[in-house]
């Protein structure tokens, strides 16, 4: 059993910033890596040491294993705390790692070759005895062999990257003349997003929840799980909202699907934080999707409804520590849920806004917390993954977890860059939600609902406002004096795209 | 002052206008008269109270309007100073529709070539940013007049990337 | 059983917001009041109404019962909310309320009125079989009476305010010769306070804990503990760091005030939330203080462990609600801990240090809370007590909640006013603080400890930035053309008192 | 730019240079060079990065100089420029001590009269400030020179209390 005095975490923004909070707390120096369209970067700012790493492309910063190895090497690293994304579930860059005598925060490198090829986790949970969601058990090279397992297995199909994960790599087919095109759009995305390009097809289930057992496991032969995690709120495959517990699940599924969650884990052998993602059909059967070997996105759920830190924990096990608790120690208290608040405009099909951020004013007081990688006056970069913060409200059961989620959004105020809270506004509104009753079609069903037009009170006071300030903003623009072209140039900050030119 | 004020694809006349007292206004829309107490609470930040109603309002600047933040929701008001002339009419109703970036990216594919007819939702072109794949799509039917792009080409928001006709 | 609509609050400041936000996860309009200096003051922003009450001291606006009430008739509000301070325990204010026909979020005002006449209160717990300090059990209000009385019990003594609270009016005495002066002073302070300048006596105990009991009683017959607070850290006999569970009570004698509470809560006839002051001996006996009649300020540590929302249950009490729960049913989890942020400059006696705030960036992350009343660019007024924030980190025990809080503290920056953080900074890693060793004696005894010098990387650290600021600013000066006088003239900003004039 | 900065009653020369890069700046501390990465990241705050060594520095500007806030600790660091002279000298050390109103406030009471001898320690104004009673009290011993002000009377922040030699 070692202890580690410096950490350095592979990776940037919010995810960055919580594992220096979580090393501060520990007394440990966490050092952070940097590119240099992140020089600035919340992550920089509050990590102990900053060592830069290349150019902001992230295959020439965060991806380049060698640059941060050197860096893990020269600083006196002890461990290597891998986030999510970028190297997270990389087998090589784990292995690297372990080489080089730095523990890398995670299973060991062939648990993560092994669970990382998705078709390989897929046979593992077949001998363990998990089902699976109908599909193909080995990845596929060639179109026309896709084509007729397609057909073997029916439409409505998943197309999905064997090395593939976070939605990237991730086509929904329902029409074979959609086939092809998707499948190649699948497999250019892959080889950019993993540099692996093979795929696998998955039979696509009706209107099925998304589900996820987070599990834990220590160097002593100790594995639990920690509950399960609600993820059917979903935009291009990617989760927007989780919560837990899960409205659907009832105590007797949770055991069920914990004891799956365990027993994969242990045929895996596997070490430290992970998370089983399942698919649940309307009659409550759960299929394993495939295992995450990493720190979810969605982790501070988990954490408010247990009292657990799973990133102290997941560094405590690193560093040989048995877990301090047995399963039956384990509670739920309340309901937590997560809003992920994206730079994307939901107007426009969810589509990255990346840019500077003008207003930053995130909501506070009981039962919140907030998760952030940005601050006001700092830049969201076009290179990365556009999710700026996480947003967690708990209470005491799912009603007051949700009341408090709809005032934390109205307290939240984001200018500058377009983001997802408005739109979390409605789905937070919305009467299906607030029965619980979701699977991960909820947005593209309810799309139009959720685009609901603002109150005719709300345009009036959006008018007086524009309108005042417009007065006060060209009066003092005369109190300083002559100002080249008119009163409304002092107005130009960025493109006003939903009106085009009105002048 | 006097201002065509338009917000979610309607146009009012806001006429604004000093009151006695720190910060008090009077603004008719439409001719219906509201006043209002307006305190800013920073550069981007005002506290309208307006018949009692106490709203907190977060501003950014944009070309030719404002972007106001009503706890939670987003509303884009285009001012035009009526004095100026009338709005001008809103471009994609009837003529030829642009399709622009929305934002700074590379694209990985162009599907469309001039002259080409597309339906309404179609993909044009792929843009890669942020890690991702978006296809941009056709806001409705039409023939390709111009798609002035090419693959593994870089383009900033609001680059023209195919014009319809 | 009624359902508010509208809630007043009759307050200001921190506790206002966080009424406020209660209000919108009830889905109950809040409506703010505010003096003249508090029109752009952030509980006005977060209400969905707000009405003028009158001049910026408090005696012509939150003080004016009258205004008050009018706003709550005009405006239709069901209830009103006094907060804490001000009106909070004014008995005259909670009957106007009920003659009015409108709810005081409260006890009932001849409650109030036994229980804020403290030696009222003392003799009511010495019938309730509940110990109190030796002292004297009516209001004193002649000073030969009050010489002669305390050569009875005996110094050093306590001289306190009948009407007292908030540690006004309140003074320690270890010598005869200044039992005098002392008792103008707290006279003074008293009337000046509470309009009533009576005072009584208490024996000071020798390094005694401050340990309070949360009680919260129904109109349905029922009433609960909510366990202790842990309130011994003071600085001007006013709390600064609160913390639950306290270090020292054991879980019989948790129990044990518990039930006094209880005791005394019942004999009262008390309604909705309060709290039972007691100090607590080195032998671990407990002695009735006071009790207070509303919510207090450091109810979030108790919100933390037990995942109740107080103000919420105050209002459902009030609206006729009986309690959600049986005392068997309330659990503590893990430890939570507050650290008052106020407007205050430790290193000149806690004086306080009202002003424009420059920067304002609050912690953020896991297991952490800021109720704060403030935002960047706000003033802080010299008219109204000077708590800006509350910030409560929560952990899993005492230690990981003591990390939590160093790192939330250093994470904290207010810059423009001076605050108590510094402070805490230091308090939090004292060694007697960390072993619990704590009584209301703490800050005084361990004053020069807690004004550590800073250490030379932060000095070097401090020119650095301070040297490269300077030549930034002088440059940037420079390109926007010749400036009045010299470059430094820039830097005015506010008064530079610790060096005198350096030029 | 050389400066003499004083930090805690440390006056140090500060010579500071912009280095070669966005950001780069040698600074030297009494002749030590530090080698410094320095960015803003808004108006108040910057990211420092010295030897590997990151900081988050919050400053706000002072008559004569900045408070830096550091992770939690609060500096004022003074400073002057060197071309100009010498610092000057620390006013408090032997010379007349100026009791000055650290807040403003109300005086309810005034404790001394001119001519008075008081101890160190000893109260010499009572005032009113944000509801509390704050006793000022004599930073040493000495006599009393002046005290310029009445009970009752209204004080700004650095108002002179009391003089004493």
């Amino acid at each position: 059993m070692s202890s580690f005095r410096r950490i350095l975490i592979a990776n940037r923004g919010e995810i960055a910033v919580r594992i220096a909070r979580a090393c501060r707390e520990l007394d440990i120096a966490s050092l952070a890596v940097y590119s240099e369209a992140d020089r600035a970067a919340l992550h920089v700012r509050m990590a102990d040491e900053a060592f830069a790493i290349g150019p902001a492309p992230s295959r020439e910063s965060y991806l380049r294993i060698d640059r941060i190895l050197e860096v893990a090497r020269r600083s006196g690293a002890d461990a290597v705390h891998p986030g999510y994304g970028f190297l997270a579930e990389n087998a090589a860059f784990a292995r690297a790692c372990e080489e080089a005598g730095i523990a890398f925060i995670g299973p060991r490198s062939e648990t993560i070759a092994l669970l990382g090829e998705k078709t390989s986790a897929r046979r593992l949970a077949v001998e363990a005895g998990v089902p699976v969601v109908p599909g193909t058990l080995a990845p596929l090279d060639d179109l026309d062999l896709l084509r007729g397992e397609a057909e073997r297995i029916g439409l409505p199909i998943m197309i999905k990257a064997a090395a593939g994960g976070g939605g990237k790599g991730l086509r929904l087919v329902r029409d074979a003349s959609f086939l092809a095109a998707a499948a190649a759009r699948a497999r250019s995305e892959a080889l950019s997003a993993f540099g692996d390009g093979r795929l696998y097809l998955e039979k696509a289930l009706e209107r099925p929840r998304h589900i996820e057992i987070q599990v834990l496991a220590d160097h002593h032969g100790h594995t639990v799980h920690v509950f399960e995690r609600e993820c059917s709120i979903q935009r291009r495959h990617q989760k927007v909202i989780e919560e837990s517990p899960s409205p659907f699940v009832t105590p007797e599924l949770r055991e069920h699907m914990g004891a799956l969650a365990v027993a994969l884990a242990v045929r895996a052998g596997y070490r430290n934080a992970g998370t089983l993602e399942f698919l649940v059909d309307a009659a409550g059967h759960p299929y394993f999707l495939e295992m995450n070997t990493r720190l979810q996105v969605e982790h501070p759920v988990t954490e408010m409804v247990t009292g657990l830190d799973l990133v102290k924990l997941q560094i405590r096990v690193a560093q040989g520590e048995p877990l301090p608790f047995a399963q039956a120690d384990l509670r739920q208290r309340g309901h937590a849920i997560e809003c992920r608040v994206y730079a994307e405009d939901p107007g426009q099909g969810f589509l990255p806004s990346p840019g500077r951020i003008v207003v930053l004013r995130a909501p506070a007081g009981p039962g919140l917390r907030d998760d952030s990688g940005v601050y006001e006056g700092g830049e969201v970069p076009i290179h990365y993954d556009p999710l700026i913060s996480k947003l967690v409200a708990w209470g005491t059961d799912r009603a007051e977890a949700i009341a408090r989620m709809r005032r934390a959004v109205s307290e939240y105020a984001v200018l500058g860059i377009t983001t997802t809270l408005p739109f979390f506004e409605r789905v937070l509104r919305h009467p299906a939600f607030l029965a619980g009753d979701i699977d991960t079609g909820f947005i593209e069903r309810h799309l139009d609902q959720l685009r609901a037009a603002p109150s005719d009170e709300d345009r009036d006071i959006a008018v007086v406002a524009a309108a005042v300030r417009a007065l006060r903003d060209r009066q003092s623009a005369r109190a300083q004096g002559p100002v080249p072209g008119d009163a409304t140039s002092a107005w130009r900050a960025r493109g006003w795209r939903d009106l085009g030119p009105v002048r | 002052m006097i201002y065509d004020a338009t917000v979610d694809g309607h146009t009012v006349r806001a006429e604004v206008r000093a009151g006695s007292g720190e910060g008090r206004y009077t603004v008719r829309i439409d001719g219906r008269p509201l006043e209002v107490d307006v305190r800013a609470a920073g550069p981007h930040t005002m506290s309208v109270i307006a018949c009692g109603h106490a709203h907190e309002i977060f501003l950014e600047a944009l070309e030719g309007g404002y972007r106001v933040l009503l706890r939670g929701r987003v509303l884009d008001v285009g001012l035009v100073e009526a004095a100026r002339g009338a709005v001008a009419a809103r471009g994609t109703a009837g003529g030829p529709a642009r399709v622009q970036a929305p934002m700074p990216g590379k694209l990985v594919r162009v599907l469309v070539r001039a002259g080409q007819d597309v339906g309404a939702g179609q993909g044009l072109v792929v843009m890669e940013a942020m890690k991702m794949e978006n296809e941009i799509r056709a806001p409705r039917a039409g023939r390709v007049k111009e798609a002035p792009v090419q693959e593994g080409q870089a383009v900033e928001t609001g680059a023209l990337l195919v014009l319809l006709e």
